[in-house]
């Protein structure tokens, strides 16, 4: 089976602090994979390495077979990964026509012209609304992202994420702070954008994680402590003690 | 549409004034408003780092400076070349010193972008005064021999005639004022409004931010060369104090700041009012910069997204006004 | 009582009668004859819009942070103004006419000195323009000028390349001294002094440079023995220039010589004084009494000060003028002409008032205010002012006169807390103008 | 002594002067920065209005040591002034640092001119105080009173300033504040008045630095753009709000000052601004600067 993101033997530490303490792991292609683990456990470090935010201290990150370790961002999104952000990333001054725009448009490889007006650009604007109305966002086309509602807004940034038509999309906490009502309305969206892609999954909501992830990885102190489909991890033992004994211990 | 076409009629107006002025100004206003449209332009070329890009450049005076050196230095040192070979090297000298700095531009944002092109400002001001046998020191330049704007067998302008100055500054300014507004509504100029928004989100999107940046750094940087060439034929003595000094860099700011942040026209709006404000004070009182210390508080203070904020809430008011007249008409009717 | 009527009109007719034939006599204005006591800088209004009289307009900074320059030239020249005003004013086109002066504010920005200028061609119509501090200010000024064919007189820039041959333009005369002339001055001074060691320490721009280099080679011809021990360019405005003087102490010289002006030439003084050194200054602006009173005795005593004029104060004409401006400077309260320093009637503070006395006698000469005939007139024109004989050079319109270099002592019985000059050395004009510049057509 | 170490020990001492003046100007403005997140461009204009202030209380009293005292306290009282109407008020527009930057700008000019209409133009006399004048000797070196009195004034001042921040209760608070206000205020701590201590505080140093230059320097309308300027590239080289940093650039530009006169003076004016870019080439937040704010 070929995996489309894998880590070898990753490690991070933030002065001296050690946070991601020897990583492998391994993303088959087409998988929904969520990554739980109590708090502190490494999660959004592991995904800002992933996602290139920070370079690790030691290890490699493979995407689809090639060495991404040392690449950009950019670089990293343009071989086609995608990430949201937990805490909801948008552009304050811009509609949320404007929005998916920018994302189409790099998706069209339409960077650097500065000759041609946006509007001139062929089937930009038709991709744009038919993006729109697929996630059900058409009546919000001209308002400013910051009036959004938190859910609406929270769509939006799941919605860009997508819009460059990643392989690998990589969510981070997509429904953390939303209502039950808000969370399943979340979760069908992501199945819907998501369908024949990979996926990575950090949440906390376990509704959520069980009911999206074909495999859970679950991360404690900055190492794997285990890795399986969401019944076997829903058995195991250990992650049981990590999250319940550490709970208990503290208490 | 019909806000379009407003626009649109409201725009040939403004050009037919200009057009027709110098029937009606004398010398001094049809000079004042060359010397206002070469600030609006210089403004421009800086606000699209400000207002678009979110980048204060507290050093924009170096490549105002650098065009018209260049320029200066190109008519001063090689005979017989004529103004639009001289006033194209300037603006290509200003991009490409914009290019040369990118590098270790590009890097930073924030404070320290400001205080970074602030240093580099600074260096070049300091570096044109010991390079005296070059630049002149702080004696400048002249250039009372102006050369003619012309090309062979086509056409040939005067630029120390001030009809034939307006039109042709006029005519630049407003075509490269136009290409860059063009430019906010093209692809960069969309991905230039992420950067300012959220640079992070755009570079996750896919887009090499620091490229994107040094290309309208870039840009930025030839107009402002540009404005520094209109005005070295406009005041034909080019020196450090007016072309370098560290208050050059800091009028288009006021500039955009008192014509409201984030407004494309907005630098040309201020830079109208500190030319007026300018006249006002320097006619009634010697303390013309105590009046400009205190307006700029007060604008600060209470109109902090300056004459565009200002007219925004206007309307909104006015608005509200006319909303609750109605609802009151409606009451007394019923 | 129609007979008294006529009586009493013929006897005014015969008055008037007398009174133009006396005219052309007795009307010429006096320096200091006019009612000088109740001239004050800071009250000076002029009718703009009067007819018939003669309007100057000055280019200078008069706001900005560089306002005190405009405000020492307002004083200057706003007092020969008052003075020949008071007199009835300028005899010209067969009327006396009054001057009005017209600020033009150059804010020391070279796009506010074009509109300045243009203002006070165009829309004041001045008659003459005068300036300006800055010789990049200088040199749009009279472009500006020669482009609506008004005179302008250079009062205030030394700058020798101002009128070489891609600046000058014959509407242009300059009535101050040059940097050379200043330079040559100090090293004739040289040629008979014990000293032949120098330390030359000026401001690292075009003044500086070029005082350092006419210093040098003048001192060259007169004084093959004289040594140069040091040679420093410091920024303009240094903070602290102990590190300079430290410097200086240990190469052994004898003297300094500074062309530095303030502010640099005050710090430089005070922290001399701080580090206790005892190889004095010398250049055209050491003798500056706020800064020599703030060092304490004995208030830079042996300093060298070289001055176009005024130093000598007991030459006939001279003397008068210091003493009418000592006794008026004191009476003024504004707190820009109020310090000590306005004691000081040095070339610095009075070399504007000089040009401008000069500048009406040739309007009376000419006879009329039209440009060309005001060049024609001016040209090889001399004329005394306070003592010292003036002439201006035809062929590049630059004044020359004697330099005048003095080494100052305290006490002495001009000024109180200051040392001042008591044995002045008068350098003959003929030794220190420079040679014209070359390529000037009139020069050939 | 041998010539070439006196000169060495000279121009050393020199720079050791200058610099601590300049940190005793720097420091207020990156504790400020540090603090509240404004780069006050009316700091250098405080300074300025010391030094003038000094003179006026020298010109009443005859008592440089008064001056000393009463001429910073008006001047911290003026900074808590400007803090509480004007600064708080534009923080809260929310537009970051270009409306500050503006607005401290018109403060600046606004002193400036009243300085201007008050004093005049002209340079004032203020002369070194008896009891301080003269030169000291040791060793066969004679080095002026005064200096030293500034270089022992400075250091005076840093050890209390040290003392406040990291060895008081008081100076936890501030340092907590400056690192989360936030959370500070949770904690019950009123933030808004630490802040305009700070403010208070910096100015006063500003003050200080004014009194002590006046003699020294000239002190005239064009003061503060001539020391500001120092001060600026000393706050943005060290790092914005890093004290340390302060302290470390003041003494290396005074250094870089007095023995590139020595040495290289024909690129004396070069010196100060060559070694901003390069230094915030290499490191864009300064020598200890920490992020961007």
């Amino acid at each position: 089976m070929s995996f489309i993101l894998e880590t070898q033997d990753l490690r991070h530490d933030f002065k001296g602090m050690k946070v991601i303490r020897g990583v492998d792991l391994q993303i088959r292609q087409g998988e929904r994979h969520a990554i739980i683990g109590p708090n502190g456990a490494g999660k959004t470090t592991l995904f800002n390495l992933v996602t290139g935010m920070y370079r690790p201290r030691h290890g490699h990150i493979l995407f689809k077979g090639q060495d991404v370790t040392k690449l950009k961002p950019y670089k990293r999104n343009r071989l086609g990964m995608g990430r949201s952000f937990q805490i909801t990333s948008l552009f304050e001054h811009q509609t949320v026509f404007e929005h998916l725009r920018l994302g189409i448009l790099s998706r069209m490889g339409v960077r650097y012209n500065f000759f041609k007006p946006m509007t001139m650009v062929k089937g930009l604007t038709e991709e744009v609304d038919a993006m729109l109305a697929r996630v059900n966002l058409s009546e919000y086309r001209d308002q400013w992202a910051s009036l959004l509602s938190y859910g609406k807004s929270r769509a939006l940034e799941m919605t860009l994420t997508m819009a460059t038509n990643p392989d690998l999309v990589l969510l981070d906490e997509p429904c953390a702070g939303m209502s039950a009502e808000e969370t399943r309305n979340a979760v069908g969206l992501i199945r819907e954008l998501t369908t024949g892609k990979s996926m990575i999954i950090v949440e906390h909501d376990m509704d959520v994680v069980f009911s999206l992830a074909d495999r859970v990885t679950v991360l404690h102190y900055g190492k794997i402590l285990a890795c399986d489909t969401p019944s076997e991890i829903q058995k195991n033992k250990d992650v049981k003690d990590a999250y319940l004994g550490h709970g208990m211990k503290k208490q | 549409m019909a806000g379009n076409i407003k626009k649109l009629v409201l725009g040939f107006i403004l050009l037919g004034a200009i057009g027709i002025a110098p029937r009606f100004l004398g010398i001094i206003s049809l000079n004042m408003a060359v010397e206002l449209a070469i600030g609006a332009l210089f403004a421009v070329s800086l606000n699209l780092l400000l207002s678009y890009t979110g980048l204060l450049s507290f050093g924009h005076a170096l490549f105002f400076g650098m065009g018209a050196y260049v320029m200066g230095i190109s008519i001063t040192y090689m005979d017989g070349i004529t103004l639009i070979p001289a006033i194209l090297m300037g603006s290509l000298a200003a991009g490409l010193t914009a290019l040369i700095f990118t590098p270790l531009l590009v890097r930073v944002t924030g404070t320290a972008f400001s205080m970074l092109t602030m240093a580099f400002g600074q260096l070049m001001y300091v570096l044109c005064i010991k390079m005296r046998g070059i630049t002149g020191g702080e004696d400048g330049l002249t250039l009372f021999d102006m050369p003619l704007l012309s090309v062979p067998g086509v056409f040939s302008l005067d630029m120390t005639d001030p009809a034939t100055l307006y039109y042709t500054v006029m005519g630049v300014v407003l075509i490269s004022i136009g290409c860059m507004w063009y430019f906010t509504k093209t692809p960069l100029g969309g991905v230039q409004a992420g950067i300012r928004d959220n640079a992070q989100r755009v570079e996750y999107l896919g887009f090499h931010v620091s490229a994107s940046k040094a290309v309208i750094f870039i840009i930025s940087g030839t107009f402002a060369g540009l404005a520094g060439c209109l005005a070295a034929i406009f005041q034909q003595v080019i020196s450090v104090d007016g072309f370098l000094r560290i208050n050059v860099s800091f009028m288009p700011i006021m500039a955009i700041m008192i014509g409201g942040l984030g407004h494309f026209l907005g630098p040309v709006i201020g830079t109208i009012f500190l030319m007026f404000l300018n006249q006002m004070a320097m006619r009634y009182t010697d303390k013309v910069e105590l009046v400009f210390g205190i307006v700029f508080i007060m604008v600060v203070m209470y109109a902090p997204y300056g004459i565009h904020g200002l007219w925004v809430k206007a309307r909104i008011y006015w608005g509200i006004f006319r909303h609750r007249k109605g609802a009151l008409g409606k009451e007394e009717r019923t | 009582m129609k007979v008294l009527n006529v009586k009493g009109y013929l006897f005014v007719l015969t008055l008037l009668m007398m009174g133009l034939i006396f005219c052309n006599n007795c009307i010429a204005f006096q320096p200091l004859a006019g009612d000088i006591e109740t001239f004050n800088p800071s009250f000076q209004y002029f009718d703009e819009d009067a007819d018939d009289v003669i309007k100057i307009g000055l280019l200078w900074p008069f706001s900005g942070p560089a306002a005190a320059n405009g405000a020492i030239y307002w004083l200057q020249i706003g007092w020969a103004v008052h003075d020949i005003n008071t007199q009835g004013g300028v005899m010209v086109d067969g009327k006396q006419k009054k001057i009005v002066l017209i600020k033009g504010d150059t804010q020391m920005e070279p796009a506010a000195a074009k509109r300045a200028a243009e203002k006070l061609c165009l829309q004041d119509n001045v008659d003459i323009i005068m300036g300006s501090t800055g010789s990049h200010i200088a040199a749009i000024g009279q472009n500006v000028a020669a482009k609506y064919k008004k005179i302008f007189v250079n009062m205030a820039s030394y700058s020798d390349t101002l009128m070489d041959q891609d600046k000058f333009n014959k509407y242009t005369f300059r009535t101050c001294s040059t940097t050379s002339m200043l330079a040559n001055g100090l090293a004739h001074f040289y040629a008979n002094r014990p000293e032949k060691d120098f330390y030359i320490l000026c401001q690292d721009y075009a003044y500086g440079h070029e005082f350092a280099e006419n210093f040098v080679q003048a001192l060259a011809q007169v004084r093959p023995d004289a040594r140069i021990v040091g040679k420093d360019f410091h920024p303009l405005f240094v903070k602290d220039f102990a590190p300079y003087l430290s410097k200086i102490q240990g190469a052994n010289a004898q003297v300094i010589i500074t062309a530095d002006y303030t502010p640099d030439s005050n710090n430089l003084t005070k922290q001399w004084d701080q580090l206790g050194m005892t190889i004095p200054l010398a250049g055209p602006f050491v003798l500056n009494p706020l800064a020599l009173q703030s060092i304490g005795e004995p208030y830079g005593k042996g300093f060298v000060t070289v001055q176009s004029c005024l130093l000598d104060l007991d030459k006939p004409g001279n003397k008068e003028f210091a003493l009418a401006w000592n006794t008026q400077w004191k009476r003024w309260k504004d707190p820009l002409y109020s310090t000590n320093l306005f004691q000081w009637t040095g070339s610095t503070l009075a070399q504007a008032t000089i040009g401008t006395y000069w500048l009406m006698h040739v309007i009376e000469k000419a006879g009329e205010l039209n440009p060309d005939k005001i060049v024609a007139t001016w040209e090889g024109d001399q004329t005394i002012i306070f003592g010292n004989l003036y002439s201006m050079r035809a062929c590049d319109h630059q004044a020359m006169f004697n330099m005048h270099v003095s080494e100052i002592e305290w006490p002495n019985d001009y000024y109180e807390k200051s040392a001042g000059p008591i044995k002045v050395t008068a350098i003959p004009a003929e030794k220190i103008v420079p040679p014209p510049p070359k390529g000037l057509k009139n020069c050939q | 002594m041998n010539p070439a170490t006196a000169m060495y020990i000279i121009q050393a001492l020199h720079g050791l002067a200058y610099g601590m003046l300049l940190f005793l100007v720097a420091s207020g403005l990156t504790l400020i920065f540090g603090m509240v997140g404004i780069l006050n461009m009316a700091h250098a204009s405080l300074f300025m209005l010391s030094a003038y202030l000094c003179y006026q209380v020298l010109a009443f009293t005859n008592s440089f040591w008064m001056s000393l005292f009463l001429a910073p306290l008006i001047t911290a009282c003026l900074g808590l002034l400007l803090e509480r109407f004007f600064l708080r008020k534009v923080q809260a527009h929310g537009l970051g640092h270009i409306a500050e930057l503006l607005l401290t700008m018109g403060i600046s000019m606004v002193i400036a001119e009243s300085v201007k209409s008050i004093w005049g133009t002209e340079s004032l006399v203020i002369s070194i105080p008896p009891s301080l004048d003269g030169l000291a000797s040791f060793a066969g070196i004679h080095y002026p009173i005064y200096r030293l009195f500034i270089i022992g004034l400075s250091f005076c001042i840093l050890a209390l300033l040290v003392t406040v921040l990291y060895k008081t209760k008081l100076g936890k608070i501030i340092r907590a504040t400056a690192s989360d206000p936030g959370m500070v205020s949770i904690l019950g701590i009123n933030t808004p008045k630490v802040f305009a201590g700070v403010f208070a505080l910096g100015a006063w140093m500003a003050g200080v630095a004014g009194v002590a230059a006046a003699p020294m320097l000239t002190v005239f309308p064009g003061l503060a753009d001539q020391v500001g300027m120092d001060a600026f590239v000393v706050v943005v080289v060290g790092g914005l709000g890093s004290l340390l940093g302060a302290f470390v650039v003041s003494l290396t530009l005074g250094e870089l000052n007095s023995f590139g006169v020595q040495f290289i003076p024909k690129l004396a004016p070069v010196l100060v601004f060559g070694f901003m870019a390069i230094v915030l080439s290499l490191k864009p937040n300064g020598f200890f600067g920490e992020g961007d704010h």
